[in-house]
């Protein structure tokens, strides 16, 4: 098992409902963290339904989905960029 | 080569006369500023961004623009927090000897942080508050 | 859309300031700033025009500026006479709602400025003085 | 007959030795009053001996060495600007 804080930005923040958290997870990439998250409750099955609208950064650097959790201590979802 | 975030409005032209103060090597400034636009009923902006990784991806950026182009200088600066139409969002500015490096690689500053700097602008106007979309542009601009 | 075309030195800052003073209407300003570069014994700067036509070669660059872009406002000054090192040659300021326009319309105000506006600098240094020859890639830029 | 007033900038104010003068010519356009200039003294055969070099501005306007002469009042040369 893997301690990882999570963060969420702009409407992901608001569907789940808080700006971040921290969980215990036997996942292997943030792909299969989602999927966790998603059966655990209704809000994050909503926050992630559209998965094509979702950003993600590993412990500050953008990231995939695909991206694995061995050594990671953050990560952190959002949707695409609007800066500038 | 500065980056810098914060809460507080900004001195367009202090900071431009501060970057070129002193020097003779410099040809060419460039400065993009990026303004809060009503575009109908627009009361006002909240500018959300990720802690952290913003000034990591800004200074990575920043360190990008500067390994492709020649220059001497550069800087940006981005706000966060409430803002309202006619106020500074944010400014790049680069210094070359040149004007092609200076307008090429303020270009390529705008491209890179409208897609790659965590920042989420909410836009309250009459009909209620929503999170702005990205331009479809914006993110294919990093494929040029 | 404004041209101005004098001997005496300008406030980068407070044209910029005033360019979007009580405006919420812009979403990108972009601005150029021409700066005398000393390449490595330049003393001094001679910068020649031929008054009448500098105004309205500028005023016509700017107006197809103007037809090829939606542009919310535009701002050339350019300096003539004696110019030191360091010094402020000119600016193009161009604003718009987005930042591509205000991007292409002052790269679009610099490459015809370069050469179709008539001005003609000559450089002092330690080995005397000589006109500062036109680079072919400012010629070939209106080509683009 | 015309009478034009000429105007000469940069290196080629300095090679013919004044900013202005007014002529009486016959020439019909602006190539053919160059002719004229070069034949009359040593010192504009050297200014106008590299005409690639030479722009031409007729009543303020930019314009090539084939525009005509009529009804013209200004006509400047100088080398390719260098503004900016």
């Amino acid at each position: 098992m893997t301690t990882v804080r999570l963060r969420y930005f702009a409407w992901l923040r608001e569907r789940v409902g808080e700006p971040s958290e921290t969980v215990e997870t036997a996942a292997g990439t943030v792909a299969e963290l989602v999927d966790e998250l998603m059966r655990r409750e209704e809000r994050y099955a909503l926050a992630f339904a559209d998965l094509a609208a979702v950003r993600v950064a590993v412990d500050e650097e953008l990231a995939d989905l695909t991206a694995p959790l061995a050594g990671v201590r953050e990560v952190a979802f959002f949707p695409p960029m609007t800066g500038g | 080569m500065t980056v810098r975030v914060q809460r507080e409005d900004f001195d367009l032209g202090a900071e431009l006369a501060a970057l070129r103060a002193g020097r003779t090597d410099l040809g060419a400034l460039v400065s993009f500023t990026g303004l809060v636009r009503d575009t109908g009923a627009l009361a006002a902006m909240e500018l959300e961004h990720y802690p952290g990784m913003t000034e990591k991806a800004l200074a990575a950026i920043e360190a990008e623009a500067a390994a492709r182009w020649s220059l001497q200088a550069s800087l940006v600066i981005h706000r966060f927090g409430p803002l309202v139409p006619g106020e500074q969002i944010m400014m790049v500015a680069t210094a070359s000897a040149h004007r092609e490096a200076a307008f090429a690689a303020a270009e390529f500053l705008m491209d890179y942080l409208k897609s790659r700097a965590p920042f989420w602008k909410k836009e309250t106007g009459a009909a209620g508050s929503r999170w702005v979309a990205a331009r479809a542009a914006d993110e294919a601009a990093l494929e040029r």
